[in-house]
């Protein structure tokens, strides 16, 4: 069952091998991992964020000061329902669910500080979809689950005890600089 | 071993962000909010046929969710009167829709909404629509009824506490509970026009039951099984509009008095909804969802108005145009507040203007999903 | 846990004398049932059907002879999914599904012949429910459920091996003369 | 003995109705339709998150719904080519939401609508939104791939007959499934831009593989993992609206062709959506759903338009404008149908005319419930 293993590694040291040529003008792990978005993966690299940024800049505008909007610069990759409408806030599950033990990227940027944040949209688990609160679609950056880190069209509650959806939160885990 | 390490892959964005900035960002942290917010709160069962129903947490002043509490399919809620426990009673399916029912009695932490136990029922439970009368706490708050259907009615008598099941009660043509004042056991209302008396053992163990003389006409003017408590009496209201004051005390239920609430009113005014009245205790008032051009059939119309019907002076105060409106609760302050459901999906909210007869004004909307058609509230 | 059964049985016989009194205009069994409506239940009698039709007669139009619209007239107090419009038909239930092994019953005039039917409502089971199709609400003679056999905010799959409700058909099973 | 009887009572009802009437009245009697009408069918997959989903499936001339086949949550559907066979992969949850999880391998007899078997698989199957990629019917029929996301990404290949687990490839950084032709296994788009020639083994149990080339730029224009097979070639469109030609036949993906889908077009279009192109092989014409003023994260737009383009002669032949068509699928007839689905629930038939390009009109409309992403059809 696992003679693939031993390609299937070569791929992943090949991978690996391109990332880290791409690291190469960076200093360290941090600014790499600010820079390309790649994380760490058991000793492989697999890329999480895209840097290909050729896309316009968001103006500044009401909605995305608006957390409860669809439109708040945070959300520019969430693709669910809202965790601070149904009990929960920005950053935390509502009571009685749990936190995703994994979960996709984002790269938002802030109209505040117009500084790229990286955002953790972690899934609530373990309670019945929260339809009553707005559902969201945005996918800035997103890429199919070949790119899994930033894949947004599945359940990352996959990894828990209890796997039902409930609500996704949008955490801010770092800056793109 | 590659699960493993990618599974680490997300945990470490979560656990070891401080490392992805350079300058004085500090990351945040993902969490899960300990318990709601405090504050009075309406509940409403958004029940679903195909899937988990949810009890949803609603703040009385902002309609802000506060949370969910999830379910199984085709159930009921119950919410203990401190506000602090919750208990649904529903259906998981082997494959969801076919296969085995576990029917389970689920309790829940409101504060926490966690799910502090479950236990199973007797699989007889009535799977119906959202009914309070169908899944009951006795006035001491030591047993759960449930209403079973097989669809011969009986009642499973389960320990509050433990939602161990105690006995089931034959309760055959009857349907409906409604906790005994002052001693342990229900009423039900029999299809003869009756009512019968069900006195349960303190230990829940053993039942006896007694039929009242003829109370109602089920033929000519059938009750709806919604009823609501008062000052030691026992209200009910029929499809046409009489509303019934029954004693529930003794060892019989006994009818005291009815009143035509749409005396001298034109236009064939007639209640109707789900769970389409509500009393207001301080003010003595009852709000009630009504709807013109009654005809048999119309008994579950949506409320084209709420009226404020005055208990002790037996008058109609005031009369509200809403929409849509087929289930609602009112709250026990001097000032009521009314929350109204609809078939559709929202959950209004209404204040009352005591100088104007508690004529209501829309004062906030929410959604809702599902079928939302119970509603309850703490203060 | 059964000593209410004599005090109940008493009940029972009682109730059963009372249908037995209004029986007593009418000749034989088949004529107490269209009558009445009342259904022999184990020696026991229940009430099925209202004989209170003071309520208006309803006019003839196109909606009462589409049977893909709410306002067909066998419909007069269904409450739930067309399986007409799920892959049955006006008595079939959609291949893969189980009618119903008990049903309510409701009293509806047919405007082509003036006369009223007694239908028998069964809900089609194991299924999700087929909310593609119209779902319709009319409640004729419709009863809360201390008058069981004529109410119909209850799943009616109760007493099948599997309860998920699908859909409901309307199956003329008498005339009520 | 209560429940007995009354049982007896619903069931009296149905076998014994002719003592009802007294005149020439003949009852009806209840029944299941046994089969569904014949001719040929479009499948929707109906995705439910907190409940029942369903495989859906509608005549394709009149969209009348011929039934439902119900699945678990978060599923995905199969829909074997002679359309007699359907397999669905879904999740059933002890309690629905929460609990543990059982993720249940199903086959329907699509005549009858019946469950003809099911099987358990590991407990690793993707819970995605609908995408035909995640679970596929090897090409000569007797293997089912099963795409695996913990997140770290693997193949489970189960008997197509039995439904058996045979083994779990391990696919890292790589997703979807794309049938090889002429032999046994299946290709997957990679991280990097390369695909992986899975070979599996005649018996299912084994399996190797073999990266191909880089074939695409995933940060610079992502492919979407949507596929189509036509003469022999496997085609891909990108995020910007490249259209890849690629050849699945050899050791390792080889690509063939690339082409322009907006070359010379004005307003920024880029194909969006989910399953959001389909080939009409008779006519060489691919239907591809377009958004104008395209830009990042715009991927997932509903169509404003449908673009015909002739495959042979690379050029748009069409463009007909449409309301909000979130995945689509077209027929192999030579004036090919085209089905559309949104995302709020419906289902859209058009007709096209080769004589203008192919262009879509209107022929057409019903309901779908949940989330309907996926379509397949028969003809």
């Amino acid at each position: 069952m696992f003679n693939l293993i031993d390609k299937l590694t070569g791929w992943m040291d090949k991978m690996a091998e391109g990332s880290a040529r791409r690291m190469a003008l960076s200093t360290g792990r941090r600014s790499f991992l600010a820079r390309t978005g790649a994380v760490i993966v058991g000793g492989a690299l697999l890329p999480v964020l895209p840097f290909d940024r050729t896309f316009g800049v968001l103006p500044a505008n009401a909605a995305e000061s608006d957390e409860f909007s669809c439109e708040y610069w945070r959300y520019c990759a969430l693709d669910g329902n809202l965790c601070n409408s149904c009990g929960g806030t920005l950053t935390q599950c509502p009571p009685g669910s749990e936190a995703s033990k994994v979960s996709w990227v984002g790269t938002c940027k802030n109209p505040v500080d117009g500084k790229d944040y990286l955002v953790s949209y972690n899934d609530c688990c373990g309670r019945s979809e929260c339809d009553n609160a707005p559902f969201c679609n945005t996918n800035q950056g997103e890429r199919p689950g070949y790119r899994m880190g930033l894949h947004n069209d599945i359940n990352w509650c996959m990894a828990n005890a209890s796997v039902g959806y409930h609500c996704t939160v949008a955490v801010l885990v770092g800056l793109a600089e | 071993m590659l699960k493993l390490t990618h599974v680490a892959f997300g945990a470490f964005l979560v656990a070891a962000p401080a490392a992805l900035a350079e300058d004085a960002f500090t990351p945040e942290q993902v969490s899960v909010k300990e318990a709601i917010d405090p504050g009075p709160n309406v509940f409403v069962y958004q029940e679903e046929w195909k899937g988990a129903g949810s009890i949803a947490v609603f703040a009385q002043d902002s309609l802000k969710l506060k949370g969910l509490m999830s379910t199984g399919a085709m159930g009921q809620m119950l919410v203990a009167p401190d506000g602090k426990t919750a208990w649904a009673q529903s259906s998981f399916l082997k494959r969801i829709v076919y296969g085995p029912n576990e029917q389970v009695l689920q309790t829940f932490d409101i504060d926490k909404l966690t799910v502090k136990g479950e236990a199973i029922l007797p699989p007889k439970a009535a799977m119906a629509l959202g009914y309070s009368a169908l899944l009951r706490l006795s006035t001491d708050g030591k047993l759960i009824f449930v209403q079973n259907a097989t669809p011969a009615s009986s009642v499973t008598v389960a320990d509050a506490a433990t939602g161990a099941t105690l006995q089931e009660v034959p309760t055959p043509g009857c349907w409906g509970i409604y906790p005994l004042p002052g001693k342990s056991g229900f009423a039900t209302i029999c299809g003869d026009g009756t009512f019968s008396t069900v006195t349960v053992s303190a230990d829940g163990k053993t039942a006896s039951a007694e039929a009242s003389a003829p109370i109602f006409d089920p033929d000519a003017d059938p009750i709806f099984i919604e009823d609501e408590s008062y000052d030691g009496a026992l209200y009910f209201v029929s499809y046409k509009g009489v509303l019934y004051k029954l004693d529930p005390s003794g060892k019989t239920v006994a009818k005291l008095e009815t009143t035509e609430l749409t005396a001298g009113v034109e236009g064939g005014w007639a209640p109707g909804g789900y769970q389409l009245m509500s009393i207001a205790p301080k003010a003595g008032v009852l709000f009630i969802q009504m709807h013109p051009d009654a005809k048999d059939g119309s008994h579950k119309f949506v409320a084209k108005e709420i009226w404020a019907y005055d208990l002790k002076a037996k008058k109609v105060l005031s009369r509200s145009k809403v929409e849509d409106v087929a289930s609602l609760v009112a709250s026990k302050s001097d000032t009521p507040l009314v929350f109204g459901s609809t078939e559709v999906g929202k959950l209004f909210r209404f204040e009352t203007d005591p100088a104007a007869g508690y004529a209501l004004k829309s004062a906030g909307e929410t959604a809702l999903t599902g079928f939302p058609l119970t509603l309850d509230l703490v203060e």
